[in-house]
């Protein structure tokens, strides 16, 4: 396929017909989580687009991602995305190693200068850039490097946008995000541990069909993927209005399904499109299996307070300081209670009888 | 059928998330909105929370009408009017069958399956050569 | 050589801060409503008086004397001092602007005791010396001459004799044993002899030994109204030395509400020790006799009257159904005042307010209250069983032209004994 | 610092601060009122203080009597529909519980929760009310000080964060939920050192006043 054909003439030789290419528009539009109503808006971009150079940067991440963009549904509608953009280095999915590998990196670096989009997934290790390398070159340098020419950049997964579990306590790595170093590109963040993937390739045709990044919340997040909160968009959340709520995983609440916020469900604070877009296919998503939303797209996921703790309570042991607390109050109390005492003793032992001739001042008589 | 099975066994059915009853209101706005002022509608549903069966209760809801069209175009597509004249379900897969998204269409005819202007443009000339060829 | 000061003052004020003071303090909430059952504040509209402000200079010596964080903010310099013009200001509030009746304390939804505090910043600012003059002399001429009207047993042996002339009821004096030892309020002696003859009718009528003491016949105590504790104990003290050594059994106290409060209530806290004779108000102990069948009545007041029930009876002394059992014995037209009983207004003049000079206009401006009551009811005959309440019930009558008269229980019933 | 440290922080160290301090104010003061003592009345009593002193405890909570309640009827009327409010949400609303269940080890059924959101309207209508007469009636505006107001921030506050977190007003959730344990923390602080006491030594001040006035026969 001809890399500078317009996408809508590329796809016609391919023998796609006019109705594949509005059922592709469709889907795409809906991939993006645009409204129906775009339809024909993105049938017009998609006409003229052309297909960025993507360059694909993994540190230290555990592939989760990957595996998830792969396994999803493949050959499939994201794969039409994927062959209409040119994934010039991957180092889990090319076939090419070693030197190779890099030599198209930098030629695709070289070609596409100022105009390639920079995937990146894992984070990075400042502690000692030994912790991580690919062809010997530190995953800092090299994140800087890629960033340097790219048009924008996507963290994928939580890893790569927030530090993710590597950041977690004590950050053995010295782990930090995409967003922590490179400053002067457009970053999206698309988290997740894994993030769903057709949010991954939402984004993606996002940049395919209008040449431009999508709208991004404060934590420069896609508002139409991150936008609603699990707990808002849950289907049992009519449960928490009622006050109907599983207390374990195997009580009545839990096999009725009922609401799963006093097990710890971190639904009302992450923001993601699991509980409509779902996973597998649309088939579910952790709340639906039973489980509570562990808040995998949010910054520090992994501490806030305990996976099982709801959300309301401390993350910290509030007893052993409410103990210390009253052991601290009732001494403070009973010594401030005997310095009044005292003080109120002295001021009986200093009381001298008052008689009808000490009811007037001397000024005054 | 197991003591496990029905232990963790998910009482399908008693869910209900409220956003039928919604979303019927608006097919009904909309299907008023085509009679009035010939505006077509269309519903992702993809981007509306359902709980387990829910979706399954919908399209009951909306049963099967007298069209049912099956479109092969970057895999299947399955084309349905319900019981409700003017109201569509359009399911589109891939070639490996998976749904890649479920719409529906209140409109008089959707729009997939009207010819295009230009394939029919092609098919004249093509036609045009064939003839020749005869 | 007088020894009142400031300091004094405040030392006194830091003896009288007790745990309920402090739970009252902390409880508050500034909700303004004890402004609404007071009568000075009702009267006024003068939000000065509002009871829980009347009390601002105490609270800040509590805050700053006996609270962690008021003793930090005035070792820093945080927290503005009580001072002498500050006590003399509040003077005014907590003499001339409260009766101390306590329907304040009755009505706060923290359940703050306002009165009771009131009595005790009293003792403060009385230490202080800015006590009002007219108290200050009352509580002098109480001390010195034993009555705070300056009545001696002179006059009385004169009334005495006045009422033997016209009745021939003895009135006895200095009787030991007896049943009852009768005080009698100076305003009685003065302004009400009726009632020491109906005493003598009705005790003569039911058979019961009483006397007067000629050491201590006054039953009111200027101590306790101007908050000087170490004064009431003195003149409780010379009412109960007189009562153990006649050996009485009772000690009834006349129609007068703070009397019955200082002998009944303060009295043995004031003296550090329980009584070994029983302490009543006159009403209590002819309610008994009627109990007893002692008190036997004939004829019915046909006009329309009502009872004033004084604060320190109801609100203070538990005393609120003997007076109405007594008045159903001889009335058939009785009508109740609005909020009758327990939360009965005050007549205006309680707690001292009728000794000071200076306070007169407030007072009958506070009688408004009771005014406008008595106009709503318009009864023919207004009853009360305090002295004190029914002087300025009778000149709050007059001041507003109302031609109601107003008569003391006890006489009533009198008028009404079966003659034998 | 994101919403996320944010939330984490608050609901963590910053709960503990403020936990600890409330816990430690709130006994000094108690100990100070009760350790300054009261003097034994030596009156023959007329009834029996204790059990007066109890009932005070309760009775209190309800109008002296129907005209008083007239006259004070703003004050009844908007401080009901508050403290129940009030009330309603700190211990019905099922976070709350929860978050009390993890601390005292137990806890009980919730209310629905658009039914505590109704109450925590009621609760907050109340309070601006109860604003508007501190700020136009001569009474209360004469006797506030500069704390009542601080106080009435600080209750409105968490009153204000929780309903815009359910309803999600203005600001992303977490932010809010975050702002709303914040808010209360800062009313847990400011607690012990305020008249915010009053929740607490109410219960004592009622219990003397019913005690005192028991001892004589009066029902207070």
């Amino acid at each position: 396929m001809n890399h500078d054909k317009p996408l809508g003439q590329a796809l016609r030789e391919q023998g796609v017909s006019r109705r594949g290419f509005l059922k592709f528009c469709a889907t795409t539009a809906s991939l993006m989580a645009l409204p129906p109503s775009m339809v024909p808006a993105i049938a017009k971009a998609l006409e003229s687009a052309r297909r960025p150079s993507v360059i694909w940067l993994s540190f230290q991440e555990c592939t989760g991602c990957t595996e998830s963009l792969t396994r999803s549904h493949a050959p499939t509608l994201e794969g039409l995305i994927f062959d209409n953009i040119s994934l010039d280095y991957h180092h889990t999915l090319q076939a090419a190693s070693g030197d190779a590998a890099e030599a198209a990196r930098e030629a695709a670096m070289e070609e596409n200068k100022g105009k390639y989009l920079l995937v990146v997934d894992g984070s990075i290790p400042l502690g000692n850039p030994g912790y991580s390398t690919i062809a010997g070159i530190s995953n800092l340098e090299m994140l800087k490097e890629v960033a340097e020419h790219a048009a924008a950049i996507i963290a994928v997964g939580t890893c790569a946008a927030y530090g993710g579990l590597p950041h977690a306590k004590p950050n053995p790595t010295g782990a930090v995000s995409v967003e922590e170093i490179i400053k002067d590109k457009p970053i999206v963040n698309v988290p997740g541990c894994p993030p769903i993937p057709v949010v991954i390739t939402g984004v993606l045709a996002h940049f395919l069909t209008f040449g431009k990044l999508p709208e991004l919340d404060h934590l420069r997040r896609p508002l139409a993927f991150y936008g609603n909160n699990i707990h808002d968009r849950c289907y049992r959340r009519p449960f928490y209005d009622k006050g109907l709520f599983a207390n374990t995983f195997d009580d009545e609440g839990a096999r009725k399904g009922w609401c799963l916020f006093k097990l710890g469900c971190k639904g009302p604070v992450t923001y993601n499109a699991c509980a409509t877009i779902k996973w597998n296919d649309g088939t579910s998503f952790p709340i639906e299996a039973g489980h509570g939303c562990l808040g995998c797209s949010e910054p520090n996921f992994w501490d806030m307070g305990g996976f099982y703790n709801a959300l309301s309570e401390s993350t910290m042991d509030l007893s052993r300081t409410a103990a210390v607390g009253i052991a601290v109050g009732a001494a403070a109390g009973a010594a401030s209670g005997l310095l009044n005492r005292r003080k109120k003793s002295k001021a009986e032992a200093a009381h001298e009888t008052v008689t009808v001739k000490d009811l007037q001042r001397e000024e005054k008589s | 059928m197991n003591s496990m099975d029905s232990s963790l066994k998910v009482e399908i059915g008693s869910y209900n998330s409220g956003n039928i009853p919604p979303l019927m209101h608006e097919i009904r706005h909309a299907l008023r909105n085509l009679l009035d002022n010939d505006e077509t509608t269309t519903i992702d549903l993809r981007g509306l929370p359902m709980a387990p069966g829910e979706q399954q209760q919908l399209l009951d809801i909306l049963g099967k009408g007298e069209v049912s069209v099956q479109l092969d175009a970057l895999g299947k597509s399955e084309i349905t009017e319900s019981s409700y004249a003017g109201v569509w379900l359009i399911i589109h897969y891939n070639n490996n069958k998976e749904v890649m998204g479920k719409f529906i269409e209140i409109t008089r005819m959707p729009a997939i399956l009207k010819t295009r202007t230009a394939d029919m443009e092609e098919s004249l000339a093509a036609l045009q050569v064939k003839l020749e060829e005869v | 050589m007088s020894k009142a000061t400031l300091d004094r003052g405040v030392q006194i004020l830091k003896e009288h801060i007790d745990a309920p003071t402090a739970a009252y303090f902390s409880s508050c909430v500034n909700c303004g409503m004890c402004a609404d059952a007071c009568l000075f504040y009702t009267e006024t509209g003068d939000p000065a008086y509002t009871p829980i402000n009347k009390l601002e200079p105490m609270r800040r010596l509590w805050e700053q004397e006996y609270t962690l964080v008021g003793r930090i903010k005035k070792l820093i310099g945080l927290s503005k001092p009580v001072t002498d013009e500050e006590l003399g200001e509040w003077s005014d509030l907590v003499y001339h602007a409260c009766s101390m009746c306590g329907r304040c304390s009755m009505v706060c939804p923290v359940g703050n005791d306002i009165s009771y505090m009131i009595r005790n910043i009293r003792e403060g600012i009385s230490a202080a010396g800015y006590a009002p003059e007219g108290l200050i002399g009352a509580t002098t001429r109480a001390v010195e001459i034993g009555s705070p009207m300056g009545i001696t047993m002179h006059a009385l042996n004169t009334q005495a004799r006045n009422i033997k002339e016209s009745s021939g009821l003895e009135i006895p004096f200095d009787r030991e044993g007896v049943d009852y030892l009768v005080l009698l309020s100076s305003m009685e002696v003065i302004n009400f002899p009726e009632y020491l003859e109906a005493i003598a009718r009705i005790f003569k009528q039911a058979g019961k030994s009483w006397t007067i003491s000629s050491e201590a016949f006054e039953a009111t105590n200027s101590g306790i109204q101007i908050g000087v504790s170490d004064i009431a104990r003195e003149l409780v003290s010379r009412v109960v030395e007189a009562a153990e050594k006649l050996k009485v059994k009772t000690v009834v106290s006349p129609e007068c509400g703070h009397a019955y409060t200082a002998i009944r209530w303060d009295g043995p806290n004031l003296m550090g020790r329980r009584f070994s004779f029983k302490v009543k108000h006159i009403i209590e102990v002819l309610d008994e006799l009627r109990e007893e069948g002692l008190l036997k009545v004939e004829g019915i007041e046909e006009s329309c009257m009502t009872f004033h029930d004084p604060c320190q009876l109801v609100r203070k002394g538990g005393v609120i159904e003997q007076p109405r059992n007594l008045l159903k014995m001889i009335a058939t037209n009785f009508v109740e005042m609005e909020d009758s009983g327990k939360m009965n207004w005050c007549c205006g003049a309680g707690g001292g307010v009728s000794a000071i000079e200076e306070a007169e206009g407030i007072r009958l401006k506070a009688f408004n209250r009771k005014k406008s009551q008595l106009e709503h009811l318009q009864v023919d005959t207004l009853v009360t069983a305090c002295s004190n309440c029914r002087i300025q019930l009778e000149e709050g009558l007059e001041v507003n032209e109302m031609d109601i008269p107003v008569v003391g229980l006890t006489e009533m019933l009198a008028d009404h004994l079966v003659e034998e | 610092m994101n919403s996320a440290e944010f939330l984490l922080w608050v609901r963590g160290p910053g709960l503990n601060i403020a936990m600890v301090i409330f816990i430690i104010g709130m006994l000094i003061r108690l100990l100070e009122i009760f350790m300054l003592g009261r003097k034994q009345n030596l009156a023959e009593l007329r009834g029996n203080g204790i059990s007066a002193g109890l009932r005070t405890i309760f009775t209190r909570s309800t109008p002296a009597d129907k005209n008083s309640m007239r006259r004070s009827m703003f004050t009844f009327v908007a401080g009901y529909g508050f403290h129940i409010g009030l009330f309603v949400v700190i211990f019905l609303l099922m976070p709350h519980i929860q978050l009390i269940q993890s601390l005292l080890g137990f806890g009980w059924p919730a209310l629905p929760t658009p039914v505590v959101d109704l109450f925590t309207v009621i609760a907050l209508i109340s309070l601006m009310a109860l604003l508007w007469r501190r700020l136009t009636h001569p009474v209360v505006r004469y006797l506030s000080t500069p704390q009542d107001y601080l106080v009435w921030a600080a209750t409105f506050l968490p009153l204000l964060t929780g309903y815009m977190s359910y309803h999600h007003l203005w600001f992303p959730y977490s932010w809010l939920l975050g702002m709303h344990i914040l808010s209360v923390e800062f009313l847990l602080i400011l607690f012990p050192f305020t008249k915010l006491t009053h929740a607490f030594t109410l219960f004592i001040s009622r219990w003397y006043t019913g005690m005192m006035a028991g001892e004589k026969g009066v029902a207070s």
